[in-house]
């Protein structure tokens, strides 16, 4: 597993609270596959104490990216890096999304909320290359919660924005907006991350449809790496429900394997 | 120069008097990426009931002002899996495996005793006596001293192998709790587990664990911990393994100092997974650097 | 929309839940450049002892991870000295004026009251049975139930004024220490005293205090000292102030919602002299922000 | 008392460990005397928790300057603030240097050892100002421990130094060069700061040569304005000896007060 202490961040973009960092990592860029994630230590002092766990957004050559949205202490911290300064970085963590069903022709919608599009960034491309059709379907509270959405553009993805205050895009949430791309395009595959309740109601509609929905969940995490059986969920598997690491069984799970109720 | 790292704990000699502290250290497995197993003085698996538990619901963590709050209910998979799945590997490893037992009551802590004594590859068991997050309001055995005398007492008439009593820090008076350790014929004392404590979210006046209290490890609690690592360590004469925020080398070499024997490193496992083997160099360094031939030299040398 | 700061202890309405801390506040008057001392709910100042007290050697004072280890040894200047110097000034600024009571043994506290007694402008008493940096060992009159019902008892006895006891945080049992005191009569609880800690130097291998031990406060501790509140909260009719790591208006609400009648404020007063104040501010903005008319209606509303 | 929270830099000069920075604070600037301190927090998060006494080392129209050395987390952390960033002050504190003797004509020695020469700088100055004949002895480890010696030749202050190693100016301690000094200046007046082996020693050599010496302690320190108690030394005053606060009586003492024994 690669192991770095300090990683040189090669360049940062910001928007309000939402950062952009690339660093050169070539051993940990060459590990990745979407959905992975790295443990990232805020500072260097004793408080914060713990890493921070941050998807892998992209990679290109050597570099991995991080995108996060500053949510607390930490990601202040890691906020106030700068082009130049290092990273301690641990990953690439966890099982990321499964690809291992033929995707080609096949027809994906991915639906991000918030800074739960981080992960979806670097799935698209790779579901791409794998011949999939691939929608983005990318919602935030208000025009300013979508500053990555032009990378996807960029990339010749197809995508599609809803905010709640209705100032960009489809109105609403951006489950709203799943429901009416539904009947429309007849996605093959799900992959969501965002919010709980958004999720929730993304797998909600996941059954409805029958559609394959693989959700990449959140917890906070002790260690990443499976050690402190801190993150744990909900999860059935083969019938049996239990508490299961979400660092290591995941991050992320098949939607009809989580059990959203009764755990908060 | 070189630095004999070795420590001698009476029933067992140590490479080195670090070892990794039950409960942070996973299974040991989950190390092997980043360090070499059998590097450390031991690794203290995690706490074992005789059969799997599910441990308690989430959120299990919480940061707090250089500490870490857990209440992970000692979720785990039981003797027979770790018989199975576990120990050949750890073995395979070279590491030095120490069970951390556990139990409901005195019958699944004997009944976890003599499953593990039928096992190879064991260096010694400590017995848990004290960890706080199982019953809702903190009980555990370590918090009385005949709790603790007769659990203990129970689990070394049992046990073929050297049994180490940890100790609870949520008691008045820690001297008394070891001497009672001691006198039950524990063959050593490791202190100390974490601090019972609570967080509350202002926004949903809940508590922030699931299991409403948990506890509290890391930096936050060192000073705490080595007043009581030599309170203990100067009052029995079994040896003293001390723990609590132990970070860098220099931490452990104050527990050492103030009377520990060996260490166990917790929580710094989470923020480096190679913190274990760092430590041990760290001590080696710190001895090269002050011209100490031997780490067991540094063992109880405060002076007051 | 404005907020209701006041709180009701039942022998005493203070304007707002916020009280400095004995020990972290001086005598108060040196906090005058900072803030208004009148703004405060409260203000205790430094324990007193009959008469002045020379302390302990230095080092008296160590940082650690997100707290500070104390060995003032209650250095001061007696009440005599007070009645003369201080109280006049304190008078003069506003400020509701609570004595942190000290004493040798039950003698001395007694003689503290009486002289305390022919004062005028003293809100209440803060029986300071908790401070471990005065014998070497920690030991004072909150770690046993029995010690503390006894104290409590004579000098709620001698008292013309509410008596509101300081407990230890250093038990196994602190509901058994709380139920204790308020049978003994105390007015109120308040709540956590320092932990009783330590630190070495690895360089001289010597503790780092001059006093060998001291009292762990700020940040580090507030997880524990929460939890301590909450279970004398839900133990006790008398009210409860809580007191430990408090640093913002968050903190603070926490231990309202915990049980907490009012807070103190120490540790952070030394890193921002105008935190007690800030923190009042901080609460009411809180209040307002979730609508909450009365920060009364906050107290003991935990969810479990 | 002025205090303020953010507080600009508008200069840093680094040698090494050592770090000189000016921020802009017209009213501390004007309160300021010889011999105060600030207490400076050394970050944001409560690890390191307590702020640290830093001397005021100069005072330029509305500006103050430190000058320090890195001893451990909290000055590293001070230490990596660049030019443009804010720190959070408290000032100034303390009494400073007794200045109230006639000094016109009069000849004072400063002797600073180590970072121990942070206040003698805004001393020297203000002693020059009044007419005083100003020599300052500095003394460091090695020449790379001396680095503010220009600013003393460039103010025009007669200086000079030693090193332990020899590696620049007089070989020895500073206690060695004042040794030297003395028979040839006859100093009237001694100011002392460094550390305490070498302000004992100069104490000693103030008594036996009968000079008046002032001498500024260091302690650690919990707030910095008197409400702690913990940072007291013992002093002996009107023949009684008792812990006084460095932060509120000093940290500036009359040698002859300052008992060295039994303390440590
Ligand atoms: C596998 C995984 C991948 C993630 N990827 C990204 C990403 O790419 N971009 C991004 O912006 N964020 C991501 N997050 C969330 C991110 O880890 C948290 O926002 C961060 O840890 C908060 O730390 P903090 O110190 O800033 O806030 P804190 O002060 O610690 O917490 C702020 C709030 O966030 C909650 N929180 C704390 N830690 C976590 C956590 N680990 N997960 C969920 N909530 C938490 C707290 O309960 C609190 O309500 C991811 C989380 C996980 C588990
Ligand atoms: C009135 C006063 C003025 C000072 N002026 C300056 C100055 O102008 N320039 C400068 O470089 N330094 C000065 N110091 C010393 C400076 O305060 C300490 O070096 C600093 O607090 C150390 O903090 P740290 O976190 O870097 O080190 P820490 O890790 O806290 O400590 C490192 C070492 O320094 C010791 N120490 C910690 N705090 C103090 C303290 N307050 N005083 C003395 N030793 C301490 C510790 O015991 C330890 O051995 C002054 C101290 C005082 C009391
Ligand atoms: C997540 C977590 C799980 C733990 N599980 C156990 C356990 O199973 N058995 C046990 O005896 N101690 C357990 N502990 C306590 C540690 O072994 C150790 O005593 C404590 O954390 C103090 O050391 P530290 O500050 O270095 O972490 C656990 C601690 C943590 C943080
Ligand atoms: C330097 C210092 C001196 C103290 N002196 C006293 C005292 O005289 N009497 C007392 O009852 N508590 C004293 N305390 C304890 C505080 O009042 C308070 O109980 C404790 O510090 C926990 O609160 P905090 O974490 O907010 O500081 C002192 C604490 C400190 C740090
Ligand atoms: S974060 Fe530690 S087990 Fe998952
Ligand atoms: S530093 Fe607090 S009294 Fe001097």
């Amino acid at each position: 597993m690669p192991y770095a202490v300090k990683i040189p961040i090669v360049r940062k973009q910001s928007w309000g609270d939402y950062h952009l960092f690339r660093f050169q990592a070539p051993e940990m860029a060459a590990a990745a596959r979407p959905g992975q994630f790295v443990m990232i230590r805020p500072g260097e002092s004793t408080a914060p104490l713990l890493r921070r766990p941050i998807s892998i957004h992209g990679r290109d050559r050597g570099a991995l990216e991080i995108f996060f949205q500053v949510a607390g202490e930490g990601t202040a911290l890691l906020a106030r890096r700068k082009a130049g300064d290092t990273f301690d970085v641990l990953g690439p963590l966890g099982r990321g999304f499964d690809l291992d069903a033929p995707l080609d022709g096949k027809t994906a919608c991915l639906l991000g909320g918030g800074r739960g599009i981080a992960p979806l960034y670097f799935l698209a491309l790779e579901l791409a290359d794998r011949g999939a059709l691939v929608k983005v379907l990318y919602g935030g509270r208000t025009a300013d919660d979508l500053p990555v959405r032009d990378r996807f553009e960029e990339a010749g993805l197809e995508l599609a924005c809803s905010t709640d205050d209705g100032s960009f895009g489809f109105p609403g949430l951006v489950t709203g907006l799943l429901e009416t791309e539904i009947p429309v395009r007849r996605p093959d595959f799900l992959f969501v991350c965002g919010p709980d309740p958004m999720m929730k109601a993304a797998a909600g509609l996941a059954s409805r449809f029958r559609i394959p929905a693989q959700i990449s969940l959140e917890s906070v995490m002790g260690c990443g790496f499976g050690a402190c059986w801190g993150c744990v969920r909900r999860i059935k598997r083969a019938g049996a429900e239990a508490w299961r690491k979400i660092c290591e069984d995941g991050p992320v799970f098949p939607a009809e394997d989580i059990v959203w109720e009764g755990w908060k | 120069m070189t630095v004999d790292l070795a420590v001698d704990l009476g029933f067992l000699k140590l490479r080195n008097p670090v070892l990794a502290a039950s409960g942070t250290f996973g299974y040991g497995t989950e190390f092997a990426p980043f360090l070499d197993l059998s590097s450390l003085g031991g690794i203290v698996v995690k706490g074992l009931y005789y059969g799997p538990r599910e441990g308690n619901p989430p959120p299990r963590l919480v940061e707090t002002a250089s500490g870490l709050l857990n209440a992970i209910g000692l979720q785990g998979i039981g003797v027979e899996a770790f018989a199975a799945e576990i120990l050949p590997e750890l073995r395979r490893r070279g590491a030095e495996v120490w069970v951390n037992v556990c139990g409901e009551d005195e019958d699944e802590y004997l009944r976890v005793i003599s499953f593990l004594d039928g096992l190879d590859g064991i260096a010694a068991y400590e017995l848990n006596i004290s960890c706080p997050n199982v019953r809702r309001n903190g009980l555990c055995p370590a918090l009385r001293p005949d709790w603790t005398y007769d659990l203990v007492r129970a689990a070394k008439e049992r046990s073929r192998r050297p049994l180490v009593a940890k100790l609870s820090p949520n008691v008045t008076d820690i001297v008394e709790i070891a001497r009672a350790a001691e006198r039950a014929g524990a063959d050593g004392l490791s202190l100390v587990n974490t601090f019972l404590a609570m967080a509350v979210d202002p926004e949903t006046r809940r508590p922030r664990l699931g299991n409403v209290f948990g506890g509290l490890s890391g930096p936050a609690i060192k000073p705490i911990a080595l007043r009581m690592v030599y309170q203990a360590a100067s009052a029995v004469r079994v040896p003293v393994i001390g723990m609590g925020g132990i970070m860098s080398g220099r931490d452990a070499v104050e527990f050492l100092i103030a009377g520990a024997r060996a260490v166990e490193v917790g929580t710094a496992n989470f923020v480096d997974p190679a913190a274990a083997a760092r430590i041990v160099r760290e001590i080696e360094a710190f001895c090269r650097e002050k011209g100490i031939a031997r780490v067991s030299d540094l063992v109880g040398t405060i002076t007051i």
